[in-house]
């Protein structure tokens, strides 16, 4: 058997040590490399610096646990902001098993910024029919939720005071890992009720969301962890997301040479099977 | 009976889909009302929709135990894990937390749910890296070009690479921004045409397995 | 014991537990899988409870005597006759309500947004104004420039006759088809070189955690429970040697 | 085109309740109510009055202002009501330092002194072409100004009552205040500005059943999809090796479009392994679906004269769950060896163990999957992928089945529209950029997005 062959044959428990050591290590011993802002999320930024004090934001936490590292930073960077240029938060999730974790993320962070339950934020929970929840949002928000996540009764919480519907909603973010998600906060939100409308998404379903930014369906967008981490630089107050950066890279850096060892190999073994 | 069987259903799915399709071309606030209603009604059969996709599961398992297959100890732990939550969760109301205290719901939640969904999917990291030694090869041309554009990528999403090669962060950009854009605007598109035809084909019925037992 | 301590070590176990995934598939894995399907299944029917059942259809009905909330319940049980052999051709209407109104809504929805939409950002004009005159703007870094829009305008129309059916991919077509297949493959890489950094950061997340939990405040859980996996699935590896194979 | 235009601007303001006032010089448009005559007499008087300078109080000094020309106020027409629209001429001293004022009242205020002033902006904004609108509804030019009232903000409309509207312009402490102008909101009971997108909606959909309907009666011509080519390549290999092929028909059940055409690409799978005598290995992941795949693979022993080589444990149930699946099928590569491996139908995260595991074992390994998702990887680990839709063409070009086919067809059409819409569109943007023509925003606006 020719090395490559035998190579190419080794144990993959091998190369999931690799690369379990490639995350692990930088994030005992972290480096701090730059990390550059992308034009897609300080438009987010910026958008939210030019919202004025009291203006409605609206939160769509529509991620479940499996994407929680890539988009809770993303939901705790975006509400220090909103918080900081005192906005009214008004959050809300599409997905059910999202349920606790944006409760518990809500929480943490106002009493972080000293905010107040019904005054500065609320929070709506979950509601089923995912596209329907938000026509029926755009339409009458008190429908689409009768109480809030506490259960108290919607109508009459200081926040949401002079908020009808989606119309009264100065900026949306949906925070989506699927669908229902960014796409759908467009097709039956922001098209017809006109507020407008970021998007942050994990990194699989980035690259689908780019025509929608091309053509300002979105005004911006916060693509996976790297996103998160560009967020929290922005907003000079580094988290999580920064502090896996490293791990990052260097998990990045093992798969191109991963990749590449592979091609060498396959390439070899092919010209030694013509030769 | 064939008639409430058969016509009827294909009739209220022509009857709903005209209206609803039709009403998007309508301002006034009758139509309007018309769709807050509507989707007030989706919201809660949707409720019940999720019930029916939890009914699926139960049964199965069931069975399983019944039988005693294999594994059928494994499906005891699933309605184990079941019960327990849903008797908590009713015991809370359905609250994780209550005036910020954290309930015994919000506990499982938080220590068993959320680390073990996290975890599913992050073992496939191990994967993506064990296939990247084993089997990411440029086969064809066109495989070529792909792990090109991968590397690239991969390059100028990360610090080090851009560190490294400044220019993969521009490049990559660019890749994302125009290159990618365009050919997912092309399949928004063509899968758009494809979802519009699908959708006609049900509301007159030319499509019906939605229906279930396409036989009859 | 605090609530957080006996999470951590919990939490922490049951990450351990599906990790040793990648040694092998192995009981302790299968149960924490198990465990996952059953708990995440009972939040989802507690929440379905508290929020449908609740708060959109008893209070709303009982305390503000919305009657006509009725209808939607009627249909929801319709949906669940599906496992009545006899009553199964009801849950039909259910569905044939749903898929209509999923249908209807969707046609000019989708239209506007992804047709239209898109359509109309496509359609960009190959010049631009600057002052008086036109120019032909190069910079590759604005996806708004002239040439991007060139290169915007070769790989829609490229890939979108890729997906042709009706016509064969010969003589010029089969430029076209070939650049549309070059287009698709640089976009699947950069969805791939995506789709493996969210992966990583899923990992980065969990170990994060691990991290944390190793902390000596919550008695140093991931230390001690990784030592007892791995003594546990050694054990599972010899019980299995002792036992005869399986019949495939 | 024409007559779209010319129903738009007459029928519109028939369904309507508004009324038109023009301030002098465009005549009165046929349509306009007469109930308020006495209201344009009033203006009209007080339109001369003002045009007096110094003789009426509101027009500060010797004024080199000129009151807001040609002024309109209406219903916002393709609107759901409580909302009025302002129209007036461009002026030549619209600039920077200018400003204009959109003043608004109860119906019964006479005097502009008695009108709240509820928007204010520089006099070189606020055009008609800035607000998104197409030439079949629009009324006046598009260099026009134009403010719509929206309720909120201090504002409470009611459809059916009137409310009185004007304009002013102010430069320092001037003033000029146009003549107050009556106007109802009402709600509209067809959005005319979608009208292209009616359009398309259903010349498409009348489009799709015209194929199909097409396809029942004709042949229709569909290309080779070349990954056909390769799975008859796939089984041959197989044969020659002596080892069995594995079918997979994806995650989803038979309600899902990709699990059907998977199950029709099954049948000539198996037609060809029944032909050659190779063993054929199906593990599935739906009961339903294995029972259908069943009866699709005993077809086509039979069509392939073998029905005697038909196993029916070749379909087997595994397990819906979805890692147990997996680690129940690579069990299966890894001890079987299948010398193809094919992955039809709809994918999640487990594509790649799969195909990982595939590869490993050498086996040919061919996809055809929807899920863009899993696409990447599929293409770097598979020798040959079916990529979206190619998967539903391969099937309807097996299956010969006229809806099939007749969709694929439409869809074709569909897609070739958009190409030229595309081409001729970007060559008349072009155009319009280059000589600053207008004529070609008539074609670009059949294809925008409007409200």
């Amino acid at each position: 058997m020719a090395f490559a062959e035998r190579m190419l044959k080794i144990d993959r428990r091998i190369i999931f040590l690799v690369i379990g050591l490639c995350t692990l290590l930088p994030l005992l011993y972290p480096v701090g490399l730059p990390i550059k802002i992308s034009p897609e999320v300080r438009s987010v930024y910026d958008y939210m610096e030019s919202l004025p004090e009291r203006s409605v934001f609206l939160l769509s936490i529509d991620f479940d646990p499996a994407s929680k590292p890539e988009l809770h930073p993303q939901a705790i960077a975006l509400l220090r902001h909103a918080f900081r240029k005192d906005l009214r938060v008004v959050a809300m999730t599409l997905w059910v098993s999202g349920t606790g974790m944006a409760d518990q993320l809500l929480t943490q962070v106002a009493k972080e910024m000293g905010k107040e339950n019904g005054k500065d934020y609320v929070f709506l929970g979950w509601s089923p029919g995912g596209t329907a929840v938000i026509i029926n949002m755009g339409q009458d928000l008190y429908t689409a939720f009768p109480s809030d996540y506490g259960g108290k009764p919607t109508k009459g919480i200081p926040v949401l005071e002079g908020v009808h519907s989606l119309k009264d909603v100065a900026y949306a973010i949906s925070l989506g890992a699927g669908n229902p998600g960014v796409e759908a906060w467009y097709v039956f939100g922001k098209d017809k009720y006109k507020f407008e409308l970021g998007g942050g998404c994990t990194g699989v379903i980035a690259p689908g969301l780019y025509p929608l930014l091309r053509s300002g369906q979105i005004n911006g967008l916060i693509g996976g962890l790297r996103g998160a981490a560009e967020y929290e630089s922005l907003i000079g107050q580094k988290g999580r997301a920064v502090a896996g950066m490293d791990a990052q890279s260097a998990t990045h850096a093992a798969i191109i040479v991963l990749v590449a060892i592979c091609n060498i190999f396959y390439f070899s073994l092919r010209s030694m099977a013509r030769g | 009976m064939i008639f409430l069987r058969r016509q009827l259903p294909l009739l209220i799915t022509m009857i709903t889909g005209l209206l609803f399709a039709g009403q998007y071309y309508v301002p006034h606030p009758a139509s309007e009302l018309l769709l807050t209603s509507a989707t007030k009604w989706l919201q809660i059969i949707g409720g019940f929709a999720l019930v029916l996709g939890v009914t699926s599961l139960f049964h199965q398992h069931a069975a399983k135990i019944r039988r005693k297959e294999a594994g059928w100890g494994y499906s005891l732990v699933l309605y184990a894990g079941m019960l327990v939550t849903i008797a908590v969760g009713i015991w809370a109301s359905g609250k994780e937390s209550i005036d910020g205290a954290m309930t015994l719901f919000g506990w499982i939640y938080s220590f068993m749910m959320v680390p073990l969904q996290g975890t599913m999917f992050a073992i496939l990291a191990f994967y993506i890296a064990s296939a990247a030694y084993r089997s990411f090869r440029a086969r064809s041309r066109e495989a070529a070009v792909l792990l090109i554009a991968a590397v690239i990528v991969m390059m100028g999403r990360v610090p080090l690479g851009e560190y490294l090669v400044p220019l993969s962060g521009d490049v990559s950009q660019w890749i994302l921004n125009v290159l990618n854009a365009s050919v997912r605007r092309a399949i928004l598109i063509g899968v758009s045409l494809g979802a519009i035809a699908l959708s006609f084909k049900i509301i007159f019925g030319v499509e019906r397995s939605y229906l279930g037992g396409s036989k009859e | 014991m605090d609530a957080t301590v006996l999470g951590a070590w919990v939490a922490t176990g049951l990450t351990l537990f599906i990790f040793s995934f990648l040694y092998k598939d192995n009981p302790l894995f299968k149960l924490a899988e198990h465990l996952y399907v059953g708990v995440s299944v009972g939040y989802t029917i507690v929440k379905a409870y508290d929020t449908v059942i609740v708060h959109l259809i008893i209070k709303p009905i009982f305390e503000q005597g919305q009657i006509s909330l009725l209808i939607p319940v009627a249909i929801g049980l319709l949906m669940l006759t599906r496992y009545m052999p006899k009553a199964a051709w009801m849950s039909r209407y259910a569905f044939a309500f749903i898929v209509g109104l999923g249908s209807g809504l969707a046609i000019p929805r989708t239209i506007s947004s992804f047709i239209l939409k898109q359509v109309e950002d496509t359609v960009r004009p190959l010049l631009s104004q600057a002052g008086e005159g036109v120019t032909f703007s190069m910079s590759l870094l604005n996806p708004a420039s002239n040439l991007n829009a060139i290169i915007i305008l070769i790989g829609v129309s490229s890939v979108l006759f890729y997906f042709f059916f009706s016509i064969e991919h010969s003589g010029p077509g089969k430029v076209v088809a070939r650049t549309g297949i070059v287009f698709l493959m640089i976009a699947f890489g950069a969805a791939f070189g995506y789709t493996v950094m969210a992966r990583m950061s899923l990992l980065i997340g969990r170990l994060t955690d691990l991290i944390e939990f190793s902390d000596a405040s919550y008695g140093h859980p991931t230390l001690w429970l990784l030592i007892v996996t791995v003594a546990a699935l050694v054990l599972l590896a010899r019980r299995r040697q002792q036992e005869p194979p399986a019949a495939p | 085109m024409s007559i779209l235009k010319k129903t738009s601007s007459c029928v519109l303001p028939l369904l309507k309740h508004s009324t038109y006032y023009d301030s002098g010089s465009r005549s009165l448009r046929p349509c306009v109510r007469t109930r308020t005559l006495l209201n344009i007499l009033w203006i009209h008087v007080w339109v001369l009055l003002s045009l007096l300078p110094g003789t009426f109080s509101i027009v500060f000094a010797q004024s080199t202002l000129t009151v807001p020309s040609d002024l309109q106020a209406m219903d916002t027409p393709n609107d759901g009501g409580e909302s009025l629209t302002v129209l007036w001429a461009p002026s030549p001293l619209d600039g920077p330092d200018g400003r204009y004022q959109v003043l608004f009242g109860e119906a019964s205020a006479t005097d502009p002194t008695a009108l709240k002033v509820i928007a204010e902006f520089p006099a070189n904004t606020r055009y008609v072409k800035e607000a998104k609108s197409a030439w079949w509804t629009r009324k006046v030019e598009r260099t026009w100004h134009q403010y719509v009232i929206r309720n909120g903000k201090g504002i409470e409309m009611k459809n059916g009552t009137a409310y009185t509207v004007t304009v002013a312009m102010r430069k320092g402490e001037e003033q000029a205040i146009g003549p107050l102008i009556q106007a109802t909101p009402s709600p509209d009971w067809f959005n005319w500005n979608q009208f292209n997108n009616l359009i398309l909606a259903l010349g498409f959909g009348g489009l799709v059943f015209y194929t199909i309907s097409h396809a029942k009666r004709n042949n229709i011509f569909l290309r080779r999809i070349p990954g056909l080519d390769a799975v008859d390549e796939a089984i041959g290999r197989a044969t020659e090796l002596g080892k069995p092929i594995l079918y997979l028909t994806g995650a989803h059940d038979m309600s899902d479009p990709s699990t059907i055409a998977a199950a029709v690409i099954l049948g000539r799978v198996a037609k060809r392994t029944a032909a050659y005598e190779t063993e054929l290995m199906v593990p599935h992941r739906d009961p339903i679906t294995m029972a259908v795949c069943q009866e699709i693979t005993k077809q086509a022993y039979l069509e392939a004269g073998k029905p005697d080589l038909f196993k029916e444990d070749s379909n087997f149930f595994i397990t819906a769950d979805q890692f147990s699946y997996t680690a129940a099928v690579d069990g299966i590569m890894l001890r079987k060896r299948p010398a193809a491996n094919f992955f039809m139908g709809s994918y999640f995260a487990e594509s790649l163990l799969l195909t990982e595991t595939g590869a490993s074992t050498g086996a040919i390994q061919i996809a055809g999957t929807d899920s863009d998702h899993q696409l990447p990887f599929f293409v770097t680990t598979c020798d040959y992928t079916l990529i979206g839709e190619e998967l539903y063409a391969a099937s309807a070009y097996l299956s010969k089945e006229p809806v099939q086919i007749g969709t694929l067809r439409g869809q074709d059409i569909g897609k070739a529209v958009i190409l030229t819409v595309v081409m001729v569109g970007t060559v008349l943007a072009t155009i319009a950029v280059a000589t600053g023509a207008q004529w070609p925003q008539l074609f670009l606006d059949l294809f925008r997005d409007l409200k």
